[in-house]
């Protein structure tokens, strides 16, 4: 039976070499051109999770699935599974390596053994696609912290994966930096991509994520649509989170009977037109 | 019967894991003799090392963290790992690039240092054979790679050709250094020290000249990138 | 970096450092002057000791006792292997053109001795390391007044290490995820990346953690406080009568 | 006329030896006992404003107040100044240098000079209001982030400076951990501590300041009480800043005439004491 998940764990467990157990008997389903967002505490296992998915750990058990298929780890599906499943890593003060932003964004096409001409052609698509050619030229260890984080998203959107996944991508960044992020990220869903992100930021899952899980532990504690999952308090609260501010609200006006709406606002706009 | 023996060990010489720490003499190989005489030929070195850290400290108190970093720096460095040429992996020793970084005389105290960890951390070497150690890789090493750097500077070699020699004749003259230690600690039966020295040196020049060539190499790319800043 | 792991969480942690160390260096001094069969009791000593009593898996410990054998075969190999002048002498032997190559009894002897006394060494060596901290060693060495400019350089360098290795990994993961090491030539450049940035990277660290400790009053000395710890009189008895039963053993066997 | 300033900043400018002008010209007045927060985009020159604030650094032109005296930058002033202004950076890993939590909180008190028993005394009180006691022993480098991040703050608290700065002190960290990080600083406040951070988050920094600044380019934008500085949205734009969401609900709720109040609520308890 054909399903539209692009990525899957099935029964997944890791643990590192030193013992740690980082994920316990994870199920998870990735559909294809929806955004997911995972919400859980620092340590929850987030990180190697997305490891996983990208082939550069392999589970201890249970199996990573990319377009259905089971991953194998030869050499060649590995290189596959790169090239198709790129991750943002959360720190680009440390990411970053090379010197010049257009030497960095090149790397991964590079490394695919691309021709010049055509690593040229894409990387000047995707400068234009983030709104950095004013930056392509300079040193970047000169950049913002936020020209940075676009830097390191254009390394892996310059590389074309089916998925992209980003961790913790908002973090630290002003509102004007945030707003670009997503713009970008709302721009590949619509281009078909499919796109994984984590964060802490419970107003941006709400409001943004197409399906949200809930990860503490190493283990899925809760998944589903972003209403179901904030409307149980013991469940976000289980993973330390709060309820977003936009529900919080509805409830005390809804207790007052000031809104006439069934469906919770996800956002302020949503919010006002719910008003009676 | 006996050719396939030999052939066993020969092989063993080239898949054995972890090869490039095998120029780091292990713990307890040296008789205690050799061991005082190494820490006693290192010591005049490590003082003056000392010594040049200590003004440089005076001038510049932001120093000390920078060498703290610089250490860790040359530690992680060694710990990583580099693809050979022959397919299997090696370690880099860092001496060239420490050397052209940071001259050879803060090497000797750096390189002490490093030496310390990886025998207390990764049992890379060892305590009693510290001295000797440290008088091939921080000492022999540092001071060849950093001689070779200005040599070829100071005729006008290009900077290339400078760092490729420095990085691959410091670790080779490591290595005969080392050679040079075993063999004396161990001459041979028939021959003595000089057929000792040869078969030492017979061994690492198997092993270790392709890591060397590796080296230069990296070390080469490396001082490239870091001009671009 | 196991064995940094396991000195801070086996069950011989907490006991005194400087009995430790006593322990560890005395044992080695004598193993240079042990014969080969005190030397062999001794490896089991410490095998027991830090499997059964500091609670070492024993698959990490053989799993590190491996390590240096790659030297020990090679180097052992190299001082026994000798030209002949006739193969009577000889216990193995092969012709290479037209020379005798092979072992005498008395290197087997020589490499016996040897191979006996280098794994003694490093069991005692191992002992010391999986069992205590590197903090521990470095207040010791602060007690017997090592100068403090080689102590303060250690105590950085020991810290900065995990900072620094995070990084590396950090970084080599970056790369690995956009196939960085797929090929070999792929694997120079990355490298070649990864280095240089991470030399940046730590200058700029050195520059920003030196801003924090002034901000905290430093004025060129890291004084800590030290950890207030009673050193055990009954483990210093029992340190020198194992010393002791060692060193008789050792002059009986030698009859 | 004596005053309520605890640290004030006068006519500062500063610039790097590289010739980068960092402070242009900065007032700043931080009352004694309040929750100051200093809002900008990366680069705003906030970190240099600190280390000015500590006597790392010494203003190019102008002057550093502390306690309504010019600081006159002798071994003795300075030595003073940084016994009374704690910073806790943002990156915990470049501000812990110690192996083990005991010594590195220990590393401040004993430059002062303090007895070793008085030293032990106070890093327990300091352990005990962090409610870190149980990683006292355990080696730097084995701490999560968020543990770091706490032995960080416990670093400045522990030698009871009068003012504490905080660069950017939520970072990185989740739900929990930020929220115990609200609490140690309520209580320092509470304690008749002076507070000033940087951060990127509004709806904290308006529910939270008692005043608020906003930097940019080295520049001091705007000032004032965070219900004044946040109605005003061209100059929060001006900083790449957004509105705190709950001032959009309350406008939106105001427009409708469905709440009853003069002041904007600060946080979701306020608002539904607006109610009509």
């Amino acid at each position: 039976m054909e399903n539209n998940y692009i990525l899957e764990a099935v029964d997944v467990s890791f643990e590192y070499t030193d013992g740690t157990k980082a994920l316990d008997n994870i199920n998870m389903k990735i559909c294809k051109g929806q955004k997911t967002v995972i919400l859980g505490p620092n340590g929850a296992g987030k990180t190697t999770l997305f490891l996983l998915f990208n082939g550069i750990l392999k589970p201890k058990s249970g199996k990573i699935m990319f377009n259905n298929k089971e991953v194998k780890y030869s050499r060649k599906e590995i290189e596959k599974l790169r090239k198709n499943v790129g991750i943002v890593f959360q720190n680009p003060d440390i990411q970053i390596f090379a010197n010049r932003v257009y030497q960095e964004i090149s790397f991964g096409l590079m490394n695919l053994g691309m021709p010049e001409d055509l690593v040229r052609e894409k990387i000047e698509k995707v400068l234009m696609q983030m709104d950095i050619t004013d930056i392509k030229d300079k040193p970047t260890h000169f950049l913002s912290y936020g020209q940075k984080k676009s830097v390191s998203i254009a390394d892996i959107i310059v590389m074309e994966p089916e998925v992209i996944i980003l961790d913790e991508p908002t973090v630290y960044l002003d509102y004007e930096h945030v707003s670009k992020i997503i713009k970008t990220l709302d721009d590949l869903i619509s281009q078909g991509k499919t796109i994984v992100l984590s964060t802490h930021d419970v107003d941006f899952a709400y409001s943004w994520a197409d399906y949200v899980y809930l990860m503490k532990d190493g283990k899925v504690i809760d998944e589903g649509k972003p209403i179901d999952i904030f409307s149980d308090e013991n469940k976000i609260k289980k993973v330390n989170l709060r309820r977003p501010m936009i529900m919080d609200v509805f409830e005390i006006l809804r207790e007052r009977s000031i809104v006439n709406c069934n469906i919770i606002p996800k956002n302020v706009e949503e919010l006002k037109n719910c008003l009676k | 019967m006996r050719k396939i023996e030999l052939m066993i060990i020969f092989m063993l010489f080239l898949f054995t894991p972890e090869i490039s720490y095998s120029m780091h003499i292990m713990e307890g190989f040296l008789p205690l003799k050799w061991c005082v005489i190494w820490d006693l030929a290192a010591l005049p070195f490590i003082i003056v090392g000392a010594m040049t850290i200590g003004k440089k400290l005076k001038e510049n108190p932001k120093l000390k963290m920078l060498l703290g970093f610089a250490g860790a720096f040359a530690f992680v460095l060694s710990a990583l790992k580099i693809p050979s040429v022959t397919g299997s992996c090696s370690h880099p020793t860092g001496v060239g690039l420490g050397a052209i970084l940071f001259g050879p005389f803060t090497m000797s105290i750096l390189g002490l240092i490093i030496l310390l960890f990886q025998a207390l951390l990764l049992a890379h070497g060892g305590i009693t054979t510290l001295g000797a150690n440290t008088f091939s890789m921080a000492i022999v090493g540092p001071i060849a790679s950093y001689a070779i750097f200005k040599g070829i500077k100071k005729v006008g070699g290009p900077n290339w050709l400078a760092v490729f020699l420095s990085a691959f004749l410091g670790d080779l003259l490591t290595y005969v250094t080392t050679s040079f230690q075993l063999a004396i600690a161990f001459p041979a039966e028939r021959g003595g020290f000089a057929v000792s020295f040869l078969k030492f040196m017979g061994i690492f020049a198997i092993t270790q000249v392709p890591l060397a060539i590796s080296e230069g190499l990296l070390t080469v790319l490396v001082i490239n990138l870091l001009m671009e800043y | 970096m196991e064995i940094d792991s396991y000195s801070y969480i086996n069950r011989m942690s907490k006991i005194h450092p400087v009995e430790k160390l006593l322990f560890a260096i005395m044992t080695m001094l004598l193993c240079f002057w042990f014969d080969r069969y005190t030397n062999l009791l001794v490896v089991f000593m410490m095998f027991i000791i830090i499997v059964y009593i500091a609670k070492i898996p024993y698959k990490v410990y053989i799993k590190l006792i491996l390590i240096p054998f790659s030297f020990l075969i090679i180097s052992v190999l190299t001082i026994v292997i000798n030209v002949l002048d006739d193969k009577s002498v000889a216990i193995i032997s092969i012709k290479v053109f037209g020379a005798f190559i092979g072992i005498t009894s008395d290197g087997i002897n020589t490499a016996f001795n040897l191979t006996s006394r280098t794994l003694a060494l490093v069991s005692c060596l191992y002992f010391l390391t999986l069992t205590t901290p590197i903090t521990d060693i470095v207040d010791v060495l602060e007690k017997i007044k090592i100068p403090m400019l080689f102590l303060e350089l250690i105590q950085i360098t020991y810290r900065l290490i995990f900072v620094l290795l995070n990084a590396a990994k950090e970084i080599y993961i970056s790369q690995d995820s956009r196939l960085g090491y797929s090929k070999v030539k792929n694997g120079y450049r990355s490298l070649g990346f990864l280095i240089s940035s991470l030399f940046v990277k730590s200058y700029r660290d050195s520059q920003n953690l030196y801003l924090a400790l002034e901000a905290r009053g430093y004025k060129g000395d890291l004084k800590v406080i030290s950890k207030k710890q009673k050193i055990n009189i009954r483990n210093c008895v029992i340190i020198f009568l194992i010393e002791l039963i060692l060193i008789n053993l050792s002059l009986f066997l030698r009859r």
